[in-house]
């Protein structure tokens, strides 16, 4: 292959690096404290049994050397600011630069979670605030911002219905839960102590709503849902299926992933959910770092406030914000503290910089990135479901699997080609899924790209599988083995180690 | 919208394209009668000038330029620049996890290099990639033991961050998991009669906190001895990580949670932290979240992939060992730049000059109140009892823009006006001075 | 040549990227204006002929793709920040982040260079601070730091000699410049107005005094020197030159882009230098930024003060600091305001994180650095001179060039090994030259990279010379045509070369 | 030294492979008696703490949160947040002058974009990489009038920036190149009249400022046909350049000097700013300075690279255009992200906002003073004459936390109690009238 064909990226010389305990050497140094301004306190004889001798193979560098360290490790990585993410679930949208400044600022960066109310009114009033936008755009009663991540908001409102249940006598003792769900869905269901009954969906992609009518009964707490689905299907007969859950006493979760699809355009309180999770990280634009931080609010129905975990801000007469504790029927705290109010201050900033005509437009270039590139894929690539797509498309990799070359060769191959791949074989109702997700943040001209891109490895998996499967090519390391890593874990640098480390 | 790389005619030739009329056919398949027909009510879009000053008001309606001393679970470090600097280049700050190793050997090696540091401060032989923070971390360090012992008790010291506490019962409260609480000594360290007597057969964990809540650095070898003669396994939670700079790591721990914030990671009204679980290589295929391991490529070349994910919920489902999925990466990377600057010498001299600023300050408070729980060592923090009520002492406080301890009563009536100090290298000896003057007699 | 013999660097997928004039289309936004709170005014009323059409082909793009372009741009420089810049006479040393971050604290970036003394003294301070740091560090008297780049120091410098000779009654007409001079010398003495005369060096690579001696007269305004000169070396009879200036009524002007070489250790004031210039984005760590700013302070000995440009900071007796306009003997302003004033807090921060004895082992670990890499390379390539090398040493092409491979060649080489090249033919006194500064950044590890990858570069010009005269392979461009692009100059993106642009 | 990566045993493993036994014996060849045997006379070694609490009290010392009316050649507009994010890239900020063109292909296409921006903001063919700044462009705008023409006196208006008059002198002086100055009429603009007379068949050039130092804008195109009538050329000095959003470009000129201070840079106290030189393509072998050019490699791919240094130091030595060297390269390309985040749309539209600014302030102000130069259009700055002395309601507005105008009688004694004010986005309403307010009648 020749890089003459790939019109996103050329290879460069990129600066190589080892270990940072492979730099260390006795004597070198990065810090320098300032004056001690009261006496000093020999630990030995202050901790006596409990002093520590040494700090092991902790690293000994200077700042230079730390400098050069983590840039050229930044540089082996691939991110948002320098390409497209076409990955169906996560919604790698642009995080913009201001939110890193304003949740910078001293006032809101070096505040303790303890300092008196009266001195915190300003981080108060930022949670309040996105909590009131989050209400009005889920179309929710009450809200909690504690949960640090999506599956943790799924832990807190699946916590949520089997408090209502309980408080009504019976928590029940299973969750219905689609086939295309996300596992972290079932995950959670089995943390809050539930059994999960797998529920099929229909061949339109969505749920099969006779199904959940035959296996809906006063055993099961609800359903967890996600809408759009993992498909990127809405499911057009969402309120079908919230009336069957309610009749029989249970209760509609929606996982809120997705609502990249939704912002503006409808709310999932009026679609009947009773309960739901946001990813701040992927509909509100906070920055997913390598795989965190994230954030995962949980917004419900009054029915399940006041199991709400605590402590819930609440305005005060005079206007002023305080933590109210006193909440007897709460499930308790799901984190310490507050949750990522880091998390909670971009969010806000992406809202404001949007506005209710930003935050429309949004949802609607995201549906249209998705629907371009399903159409200009369509005869490449096999499309399993042909029910519309909204924010993302899942095809599957039929086609080229009769060469052999399997969706997660296409999507190693997409790196040659300067993208990052989408997401592979997920959901599972998919046979080798290919699902993109190219969010509002694409121009014509990237999606083009992608499209050239997949356009064109569809023809090498016809002409020259090798290729493919061996992808990819362009990279400072090739296809890891990844069975290896995992057959003889090697988790963490030993001095041993050092030399073969070179 | 000033994000958007679209024009209008970039929208009209896609929709000509996909042979759609009007935006709204896209959105065809919402039923019509849930379709929202009017603008969110959410404030209007504003310049970035306009968020920028929006925020300048928020912050500053806190607290800020305020001498402090709370620590209670958040502590107050000097975070050097270069942590900043780095963690906000793009490459780190707007990649996804690192699922695609070939294109992710950055943050996959730094968060190798992060769980190689928690090993060598812990003295664990393996840690993961990041948990939500310490309080999580801790309750499924718990749920942890549960499925290495298949027993179905668990006893928590009440030395332990209350919290903390409460967040272990939210995650057990449907595991069929009680939880027996332990008492804490005068020298405000585990009760071990009491510890003795919680304890029995059924017992999976116990859990412990060094420093403890108080302060007080636990005598974990003894209480390891106590819980492994009855086959449990000891679970040490450590909320102020800096103190492993001077003081014995919990090797004799099986499974060790800490929260890194200390490291480099602003206060920042209590998150984004990030929490860690650290243990033996035997218990690692029960660990929870996420695991970068050391590999080769094709070509033999040294390189690093998630691993052992067959743990995870992506792959398990159900039987997965917790439901995490995104971590705290990035403040993983944090606390790793933080630790690569101080490094091994480092930790040593800054963690013992929180020991002496704590030291002295605890001196000058025995002159005006009570300092509860001598007789055991401690690190930065300390209990001080006051005939005032510490309510009231803080206002004073306050209005000299100092912001003072956290008061017990409400978690420890039994301590009375007792409030929690805390010291470290941020406090000069002059802001000490002027708030000992304010406790009064 | 196969990848495998280069430690330093592997090549890596890297993002294309065109012209940001190519990403524009009419209605894509990057800003938004907060809204007006006066009056609007119709600018074509108001400015009747005066007011402007449009903006001809200004681009119209999104934040998003702006963070896209500027990135992906960045990732095709090389830095310090990502490896060592053996580059000498130029001094590429770590720039503290800490500077950064001080030189944008809103106190001081956001302050007006009009307003009231009383309300910039801390900017004063900063200023009045750094130039008692620089005077000692000199060892002069009276110190500007008006000057913007080392070039703008000479033209000062020799400004000041110039005005102190004219009250003395005569001007005089040239200035002596070695032939291994800086051409920034030559050029500043034509824009004072004097005649440049060649100074030969001696077979030792100094300053030939009995030449100079024979050269010097009532003719001559003074020398202009480099010490350590640009071959590294010391000037030993430093003091001997100074005298034969002086007894003819001459002034010795040190152009000061080697003072790496000697801070801490010796002081150009204490061997006879009457005025020199510093470059702080050299010695004093300030970023280079693809080209500049820089900073060119003007130190001086007593009798040249009442000539130095106005403002001058004074102290006043109530501590005080105020501007001095009253200066009547001044050369007048060479630049607007009071110079690169960011520049200075960043030097000044540089120069609180060193202290003396940072500064001193700052300077021992340069010559180190130098004299290391001179013992690890002498035999593999010419050293022309054999004095002692200070802070740099130069060697020559002349074994290589024996196979057609020129110090250029070996240059572009260099990239693929992983390095930015030394600097090239410089000095003009030896053919061939190859500059190498290390500075006291570069850690042992960096060091033997540099010294095994010029090693293997040697070996190559004797294998395979084409190799090396066809370098650089691993970099997205390949050499690229300069002759070409002097001959048919394109200065500037024109619509029409648009399509040619992709 | 926490910046220094080598170890005592790295420094000594070093001197054993070089054979020397002391560090001091690499200074051998420092003669004796003067090496330095004494500590520097600089502050100690300070943590960055203390760094960071230094250059606080320093700011602190300064004003911040003042409302400002000062332009007079620095001005105050709103500074995306995206530039400092770009630019602290360490492969902008730490990378040297792009020789190296493979490897500097991304500072080379950004000045290559700079300069293609300032051609079409200015109506000029070419454009230079950058200057020190305006007052220094201005002057060697001069000089290449000078060696274009051979003629050898210079023409200035009055009403150009005091500052940049001073240092064309300084300039100018040894090169026996006399400057004359030439009036402004009651409407702020150039007398031509005066000019007429002033212009002689030696006058190698014009120059003047527009808008000028009264905020006034010039009628260039009278002035320009009138110079080369002459013979002589015209240099045109642009120090607020955003006023190009609005104000038709001075394509008359042969040489366009401009300051790019207001495309992002901060106020600084001062600088760094970046001047800029533009002019016909003709004239190109004159411009001083570093100039990006596109090319092609080997295999016929585009590039960009310096060119045409055959007019610089480093190759012509005594005979070249200048002696300039390093430039402002980071600061042009903070210029160049600023203008392309606003762009061919909003440069318009934030001069508009400017425009309208200053017109209700200059309004205002006439309510309480005399607002001179009336009749020729400005942009955001005008004069106001005052009964008082304007040191003294500068003193008042200081007391508000305000900043006031520029007092002229310095540089303008026959204007007398008159200062020169902006306003710009960043002055509000509110400000404006609480400015107002304290003129007095
Ligand atoms: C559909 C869906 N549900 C849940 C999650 C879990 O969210 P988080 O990773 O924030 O815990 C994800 C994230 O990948 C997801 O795509
Ligand atoms: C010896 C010498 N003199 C003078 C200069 C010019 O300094 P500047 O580029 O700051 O104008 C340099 C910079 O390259 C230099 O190396």
């Amino acid at each position: 292959m020749s890089d003459k064909d790939i019109k996103k990226a050329t290879r460069h010389v990129n600066q190589n690096e080892g270990l940072i305990f492979e730099r260390s050497s006795p004597g070198k140094k990065a810090y320098r404290l300032a004056p001690l301004d009261v006496p000093e306190v020999d630990y030995n004889k202050a901790l006596g049994a409990s002093a520590r001798a040494d700090l092991g193979n902790m690293p000994e560098v200077s700042e230079m050397e730390i400098i050069r360290h983590f840039t050229r490790l930044s540089t082996w990585n691939y991110a948002i600011d320098l390409g497209m993410y076409p990955l169906g679930s996560c919604t790698m949208k642009y995080n913009a630069r201001v939110n890193e400044v304003v949740a910078r600022f001293p006032g809101l960066a070096n505040a303790h979670p303890y300092q008196p109310a009266e001195v915190s009114q300003g981080a108060m009033r930022v949670m309040k605030t996105l909590s009131d936008c989050l209400l009005d755009i889920t179309g929710m009663d009450a809200i909690t911002l504690q949960p640090a991540a999506g599956a943790h908001g799924e832990m807190t409102g699946i916590l949520l219905m089997h408090a209502y249940l309980q408080s009504k006598g019976n928590p029940r003792k299973k969750i219905l839960i689609p086939d295309s769900a996300h596992g972290t869905n079932p995950a959670t269901a089995a943390i809050c102590g539930y059994a999960v009954e797998n529920l099929k969906s229909n061949s339109r992609g969505m749920v099969d709503v006779s199904a959940l009518a035959a296996q809906m009964n006063e055993d099961v707490a609800g359903l967890m849902l996600t809408n759009p689905n993992t498909l990127g299907i809405f499911e057009q007969e969402i309120h079908k299926i919230a009336d069957i859950l309610h009749e029989k006493g249970g209760l509609l979760y929606m996982d809120g992933a997705n609502m990249n699809a939704l912002v503006g355009k409808t709310r999932p309180g009026d679609f009947g959910v009773d309960v739901m999770h946001l990813n701040l990280h992927k509909t509100f634009s906070t920055p997913h770092g390598g795989g965190g931080p994230g954030s995962g609010p949980v917004a419900c129905k009054k029915i399940l406030e006041p199991f709400l975990p605590k402590p819930v801000i609440v305005e005060r007469a005079d206007g002023t914000l305080a933590f109210d504790y006193d909440r007897p029927k709460s499930v308790g705290r799901v984190r310490m503290f507050y949750g990522n109010f880091g998390m909670h201050v971009r969010a806000l900033a992406y809202t404001l910089a949007n506005g209710p005509d930003g935050l429309r437009q949004t949802t609607e270039d995201a549906v249209l990135n998705a629907n371009y590139i399903r159409k200009k894929l369509e005869g490449d690539y096999h499309l399993p479901y042909q029910s519309p797509s909204m924010h993302e498309v899942v095809f599957s990799d039929s086609i080229q699997e009769q060469k052999g070359v399997k969706t997660g060769d296409i999507a190693k191959r997409l790196i040659d080609y300067g993208f990052h791949p989408y997401t592979v074989s997920f959901p599972l109702v998919v046979h080798g899924a290919i699902m993109i997700e190219p969010t509002e943040s694409e121009s014509v001209e990237e999606l083009d790209l992608l499209v050239d891109a997949m356009k064109a490895i569809a023809r090498e998996a016809e002409e020259d599988p090798e290729l493919v499967k061996n992808a990819p090519h362009t990279t400072r390391v090739k296809r890891l083995d990844e069975t290896g890593a995992a057959r003889k874990p090697v988790l963490r640098w030993k001095p041993a180690a050092k030399s073969a480390g070179e | 919208m000033r994000y958007l790389p679209k024009s209008p005619a970039d929208r009209a030739q896609m929709m000509r394209e996909i042979g759609c009329k009007s935006i709204d056919d896209l959105f065809a398949p919402i039923p019509a009668e849930y379709r929202l027909n009017r603008d969110l009510k959410v404030p209007r879009q504003m310049a970035e000038s306009e968020i920028i000053d929006y925020f300048h008001s928020r912050a500053d309606a806190n607290a800020a330029g305020y001498a402090l001393f709370l620590g209670a679970g958040a502590y107050h470090h000097y975070r050097p620049v270069v942590i900043d600097a780095m963690v906000s280049r793009g490459e780190f700050l707007t990649s996804y996890t690192p699922y695609q190793a070939e294109i992710a050997q950055g943050t996959l090696q730094a968060i190798f290099e992060f769980q190689t540091m928690v090993c060598e401060l812990t003295g664990m032989e393996v840690a993961n990639a990041s948990m939500y923070d310490g309080s999580t971390g801790a309750a499924e360090a718990m749920l942890m033991a549960v499925r290495l012992t298949g027993r179905k008790v668990a006893v928590v010291a009440r030395s332990v961050h209350p919290e903390y506490r409460e967040v272990m019962h939210t995650y057990t409260q449907h595991q069929g998991l009680p939880i027996t609480e332990c008492g804490y000594l005068e020298n405000g360290r585990v009760d071990m009669a009491d510890l003795e007597k919680k304890i029995t057969s059924d017992t999976a964990c116990v859990l412990i906190q060094s420093p403890n809540f108080f302060g007080t650095i636990e005598d974990v070898a003894t209480v390891a001895d106590l819980v492994h003669k009855k086959g449990a396994l000891l679970v040490v939670s450590i909320a102020e990580a800096l103190s492993l700079g001077i003081v014995k790591p919990p090797v004799e721990a099986d499974i060790v949670s800490m929260e890194t914030q200390s490291f480099g990671v602003p206060l920042g009204y209590g998150g984004p932290y990030a929490g860690v679980m650290a243990t033996k290589e035997k218990f690692v295929r029960q660990i929870p979240g996420r695991l970068v391991g050391e590999t080769k490529d094709k070509d033999g070349k040294r390189g690093f992939v998630l691993t052992l994910s067959t743990r995870e919920q992506h792959i398990r489902r159900e039987k997965a060992t917790s439901n995490i999925c995104t971590n705290q990466a990035l403040i993983a990377t944090m606390a790793t730049i933080y630790l690569t600057i101080y490094g091994r010498e480092g930790l040593k001299e800054l963690a013992a000059q929180n020991l002496a600023k704590a030291t002295y300050a605890s001196g000058e408070f025995a002159k005006k109140g009570k300092v509860l729980f001598a007789g055991a060592p401690r690190f930065n923090e300390f209990v001080v009892q006051t005939k005032d009520d510490p309510q009231a002492i803080n206002q004073r406080l306050l209005e000299k823009k100092m912001i003072g301890g956290f008061p017990l009563r409400w978690h420890y009536p039994e301590l009375g006006n007792a409030s929690l100090w805390c010291c470290t290298e941020l406090n000069s000896k002059e802001q000490i001075d002027a708030a000992v003057k304010q406790v009064g007699q």
